[in-house]
């Protein structure tokens, strides 16, 4: 094991949810295909993404492009501003930071009929 | 003090600006390496940005104003009753899709070192690539509503 | 004001091993010590059979990188009190990844200076140079170019770059370093031959900005820094 | 394995490097050296390598000669001394033009700065010769060296350890080298051979010298039959970082540094008003050694004086001394923009080496008689330019210089002249040498340890072939290195594996650092006089009418010095003159 700093711990992070995202476009373009096959099909599968733990699960999705999004952004950053490189330690607080104030309240929101209605 | 003090040393503020303005004055440009390469990375990030823009629009309309519990059939039908939103979708779709992809290639470039395999494996993450784009364009792009559930 | 020290350290002989193993040792260090001291002692007086490259002993050759603590730094830049040797802390000495072992320490460093030597490193002038004179160049040009002037070819930061551990043909960081250091020099006039090297498949675009380089340099050279400064000359100069 | 190549040039530092280059083209070449190219101790080199470019204030070479001759205490070979100074400003623009980047002046031109014992107008006042690269020139100036090797195609044999120089009928015809990744013997068989394997400080407890400067190069010729020139003449430097020898490169005083005692007092002042902290290395070293001597070394034991810096300014640190001043951080956890740096004098430097004439042709007597096909540059050679002490930035100079001086004349003999075959059993002495340290891990007899050898001879040198010498020191020194060769003979090995053994290697590397230690030892006794890095307490005065001349260092059969001769010096326009900074 190699004991990396941030910035690798940051990238495998980024490579997973990007792979992650990846599957789930391929599920979800394979669901919404359904769609052309008229209702009962398409409503019927979303019975499915209505079950708690597929809740919970949507939930991790959106953390997952929001973490690659406002991720990529930091690496845009690097990749385009010299001094940003010199601040790589404050862009990845910067960036863990923002991740959670972003995700923790929608978590809030998209959970809150789950769990308390 | 010593007069070397003086000697103190200005870096300009844009290293690579500098440089390639030499290159351009001595005509010693670099070749066009008509990479693929560059064009990969720098796609990466072209479509990165319009992607913060396409996703996070739609994973709050989606996931956090409306969810599943209010989207159905019904729902995506009205959406698609305006070309914008078809338009937004699409959008969506291909730029996901291919940056995913040219993604996944880094990844099996990364990771399969055979070159028969990684030939296999690029080949087939081609030929699934365009499949789901030519799909999921396809919902989008021809979906009729279908009346008999409009009616319900 | 000697004090204990406990290191593990990675045993790989290819003579005798089939598989690499950890043995432990205790050696009497001082703080103060480097880590190349206490190798040294544990190969003088406990087991001489203990093998790793080293030469100038502060830093400045590029021998002895290695895995201390699971990170890549020169032995001989580590003291004994940075690692909390005196502390009672275990030390942890591996060789680097992303090379083959030779022995114990010991790294096959011949693809490294293959994929250094692949990006052409020596100046390129095409015109004469001026027959009793130096070419000029300005302090500021001069200074674009200073920091990756320091390098010493340790591989410390090609041997903990994970783009690096997993495909054995990306030049990594080190030769992209040495690269840099002639592309940007105001003298040079290689840069598009060694930006179009740099810009095929095992080139700068391998590199996935993970900075474990930049952490890693014994030198203190913004590695990560300079790959960006050549991806955008590459893009700006199309 | 058998390899013949016209050329073999033993050694990639500055000096080896340069002298392959002259090669390239010119004859079918190997460069064999014990580590990678970038990994010689010419790294290290910080501060400076010197020329009369005048980028900054008037120069001339003949300054530059004259300071070189008076730096040297007058046992430098005066027409060696003006070749130095003469094609020192070709090679450093030659270099330049190679792509070495030296800091520049704000014309950009190539800058330079100060440096101990470089004089305006023949003593005058400090002037500004050292031309540099940071504080890193050594660095660039392998890098840059190496990277055209690489780009001439140079053929590298990249840690490969010489054990061996073969003479046939009065003619050297080549070397041996163990592979050390399989352990496997070579033969190289050539026309020409270069020896460039730099210094033997490891023959000191504190030293500036890496582990690999171990004199091979001097012991393998010394055992050739080869004698070794001046070889008491070894230079200690001031500034080594307290305890681990660690260099500060003069380059700090240079740059405006100043020593200090105990007390705060700038001591230099005291002892050379013109030059004061820069004034030569031994004159420096001994005024420190005085200090402490005299009670005015700081710390627990009183046996450190300070660096400081801190007054020059963080800009002027971070821009012309960062290495130097990381060394302080890294190691003894001092902040030198604040305070002083610990210091004491180091082991450096070799002035002697084996005898070359101006041409790097090895020689091998008083009347400069040369051994055909063998030339040496470098810190293993003694041309001599250094005489009795060498002044910073010279040293780099002289690799260059007589590095290219060699190469040049190898090409030329290469061409001129036919091979010559290799002695009978030409790998019969590296065989037994090998035998004999193998054997060290099965006789049960065999229980020395190197480690003990190796410090037990550190620790006596610096006792006793330091700094300060006398009689009873150099007496006892002989009898503690005739002991140390009969323990060597029981020397014991633990590692019996022939892939990278570098146990193996440490204890060829010790055997040859007893040798040199020997010469030394046997040429400082012998010479009854203080002239440069000779100090001796018990004859304090330089001696011209008997000692204005060169030791020559003959190996005895079995080991040891078998005689010593004397070579007069070169002296062409500096007469001999009491030396006064
Ligand atoms: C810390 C420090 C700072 C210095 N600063 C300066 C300075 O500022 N200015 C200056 O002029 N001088 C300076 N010097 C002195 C100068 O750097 C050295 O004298 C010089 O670099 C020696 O170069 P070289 O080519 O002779 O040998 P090295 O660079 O030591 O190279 C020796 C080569 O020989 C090879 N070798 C050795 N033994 C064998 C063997 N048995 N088989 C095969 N290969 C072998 C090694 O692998 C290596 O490649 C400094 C020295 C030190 C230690
Ligand atoms: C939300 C906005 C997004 C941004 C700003 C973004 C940005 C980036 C950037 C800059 C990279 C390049 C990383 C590098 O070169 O090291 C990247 C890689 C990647 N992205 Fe995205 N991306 C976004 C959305 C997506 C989506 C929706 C997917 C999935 C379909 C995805 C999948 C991937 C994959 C698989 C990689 C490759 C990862 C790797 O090589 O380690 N990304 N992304
Ligand atoms: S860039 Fe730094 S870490 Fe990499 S080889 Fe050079 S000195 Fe070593
Ligand atoms: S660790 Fe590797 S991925 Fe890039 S930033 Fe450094 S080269
Ligand atoms: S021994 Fe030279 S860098 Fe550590």
């Amino acid at each position: 094991m190699y004991r990396g700093q941030s910035g690798m711990w940051l990238w495998i992070l980024h490579r997973l949810t990007g792979v992650g995202i990846l599957g789930f476009l391929f599920l979800h373009i394979a669901d919404t295909y359904l769609v052309g096959f008229g209702a009962d099909y398409y409503n019927e599968l979303l019975f499915l993404y209505k079950n708690p733990p597929f809740r919970v699960l949507e939930w991790v999705l959106v953390g997952a492009v929001l973490y690659h999004g406002f991720n990529g952004i930091r690496l845009i950053l690097m990749d385009f501003w010299d001094k940003a490189v010199d601040h790589h330690k404050t862009l990845v607080q910067i960036t863990v930071v923002a991740f959670f104030v972003v995700w923790l309240p929608a978590g809030f929101f998209m959970l809150k009929p789950v769990f308390f209605k | 003090m010593s007069t070397e003090t003086k000697t103190t040393q200005h870096t300009h503020p844009d290293p690579v600006a500098r440089t390639t303005r030499r290159w351009t004055r001595s005509g010693g440009r670099p070749r066009p390496t008509g990479n693929f390469e560059l064009f990969s990375w720098y796609f990466f990030r072209i479509s990165g940005i319009l992607l913060l823009f396409f996703a996070l629009i739609h994973l709050l309309i989606m996931h956090l104003l409306n969810n599943v519990d209010v989207i159905d059939y019904n729902f995506i039908v009205q959406r698609w009753a305006s070309p914008l939103w078809r338009t937004f979708d699409i959008m969506l779709l291909v730029l996901a899709l291919t940056h995913g992809l040219n993604g996944a290639r880094v990844l099996i470039y990364d990771y399969v070192h055979s070159r028969g395999w990684r030939t296999f494996a690029v080949t087939t993450l081609y030929v699934v690539g365009i499949l789901f784009i030519v799909l999921g364009a396809q919902v989008i792009l021809t979906f009729q509503p279908q009346i008999q559930s409009v009616a319900k | 004001m000697a004090t204990q020290v406990t290191v593990k350290i990675l045993r790989y002989d290819p003579e005798k091993d089939k598989k690499a193993h950890f043995e432990t040792y205790t050696v009497e260090a001082d703080p103060l010590d480097r880590i190349l001291d206490v190798l040294n002692s544990i190969k003088w007086y406990q087991d001489g059979s203990l093998t790793y490259r080293r030469s100038c002993a502060h830093g400045v050759c590029g021998s002895d990188a290695m895995r201390i603590n699971g990170r890549n730094r020169l032995a001989c830049k580590v003291l004994v009190r940075d690692v909390g040797g005196d502390a009672g802390k275990k030390i942890q000495i591996e060789p680097m990844l992303g090379f083959r072992i030779l022995r114990d320490l010991v790294v096959d460093m011949d693809p490294f200076f293959e994929k250094y030597k692949s990006i052409k490193p020596y100046l390129i002038n095409y015109e004469d140079a001026p027959a009793s004179s130096e070419r000029y160049q300005s302090a500021e040009d001069r200074e674009i170019f200073d920091e990756t002037t320091k390098c010493i070819l340790c591989g410390a930061c090609s041997g903990s770059c994970p783009p690096y551990w997993a495909g054995p043909d990306f030049v990594g960081p080190a030769a992209i370093v040495n690269a840099h250091r002639f592309i940007f020099d105001s003298r040079d006039q290689g840069a598009a031959e060694r930006l179009s090297i740099l810009g095929e498949g095992e080139g700068v675009f391998r590199c996935r900005t993970v900075y474990n380089c930049t952490d890693a340099c014994p030198r203190n050279i913004p590695v990560t820094k300079a790959i960006e400064q050549i991806r955008r000359a590459m893009l700006y100069n199309r | 394995m058998y390899h013949k190549f016209d050329a073999v040039v033993v050694g990639a530092g500055g000096a080896g490097l340069m002298a392959a280059l002259q090669l390239v083209g010119k004859a079918n070449i190997a460069c064999i050296t014990k580590l990678y190219p970038s990994r010689s101790h010419t790294g290290a080199a910080q501060g400076g390598i010197c020329a009369a470019l005048g980028n900054t204030e008037e120069d001339h070479w003949e300054w530059h000669m004259f300071d070189t001759v008076k730096g040297g205490d007058y046992l430098t070979d005066q027409d060696a001394a003006e070749v130095l100074a003469r094609d020192a400003i070709e090679r450093i623009i030659e270099m330049e033009h190679m792509g070495l980047p030296f800091n520049r002046t704000p014309e950009g031109k190539i800058d330079q700065r100060r440096f101990g014992g470089h004089t305006r107008n023949y003593g005058e006042g400090p002037v500004r010769r050292a031309c540099y690269a940071a504080d890193r020139t050594g660095h660039m100036i392998l890098q840059t060296l190496y990277q055209q090797g690489i780009k001439e195609n140079v053929t590298f044999f990249n840690e490969y350890h010489v054990m061996d120089l073969l003479i046939n009928n009065g003619r050297c015809v080549g070397v041996t080298a163990l592979e050390i990744k399989t352990g496997e013997l070579h033969t190289f068989h050539a026309k020409a051979v270069i020896f460039a394997t730099g210094g033997f400080g490891r023959a000191w407890r504190v030293t500036s010298n890496a582990h690999a400067c171990t004199g091979d190069g001097m012991a393998v010729a010394y055992r050739a039959g080869i004698p070794l020139m001046d070889m008491e003449m070894y230079q200690f430097h001031p500034t080594g970082l307290y305890r681990i020898g660690i260099l500060l490169s003069e380059a700090a005083r240079g740059e405006g540094g100043i020593l200090r005692n105990v007390n705060g007092e700038r001591f230099c002042e005291r002892y050379a008003p013109t030059l004061k902290d820069l004034a030569p290395r031994d004159m420096v070293s001994r005024f420190i050694y005085q200090e402490i001597k005299e009670g005015r070394g700081a710390g627990p034991n009183k046996d450190y004086v300070y660096l400081h810096v801190d007054h020059l300014g963080k800009e002027v640190i971070d821009a012309k001394l960062p290495d130097i001043t990381d060394f302080a951080r890294t190691y003894l956890h001092v902040e030198p923009y604040k305070e002083g740096v610990p210091i004491q004098p180091t082991a450096h430097y070799a002035m002697g080496g084996i005898p070359t004439n101006i041409d790097g042709e090895v020689i091998l007597d008083e009347k400069a008689t040369v051994l055909p096909g063998c030339y040496a540059a470098g810190e293993t050679a003694c041309v001599s330019v250094h005489g009795a002490n060498r002044l910073g930035t010279n040293s780099l100079v002289d690799l260059v210089v007589f590095g290219k001086r060699a190469g040049l004349k190898a090409a030329e003999y290469c061409q001129q002249n036919d091979w010559e075959s290799l002695p009978a059993n030409h790998e019969a002495r590296s065989k037994e040498l090998l035998g004999f340290v193998n054997a060290g891990a099965s006789d049960g007899k065999r229980t020395e340890i190197a480690g003990d050898i190796r410090k037990d001879l550190q620790n006596s040198m610096q006792d006793n072939v330091s700094i300060v010498r006398n009689e009873t020191g150099l007496t006892a020194q002989m009898g503690k290195l005739q002991e140390l060769r009969e323990r060597y003979g029981r020397l014991r090995l633990q590692d019996t594996g022939t892939k990278f053994n570098t146990e193996r290697m440490e204890a060829l590397e010790l055997g040859c650092l007893l040798e040199c230690a020997e010469a030394a030892t046997k040429g400082a006794l012998e010479r009854k006089e203080s002239r440069g890095a000779q100090f001796r307490d018990d004859f304090e005065k330089r001696d011209d009418v008997n000692f204005l001349a060169h030791t020559l260092a003959y190996r005895a059969e079995n080991g040891g010095v078998k005689e010593l001769r004397y070579k007069p010096v070169v002296i062409t326009r500096f007469e001999p003159k009491e030396r006064k900074y």
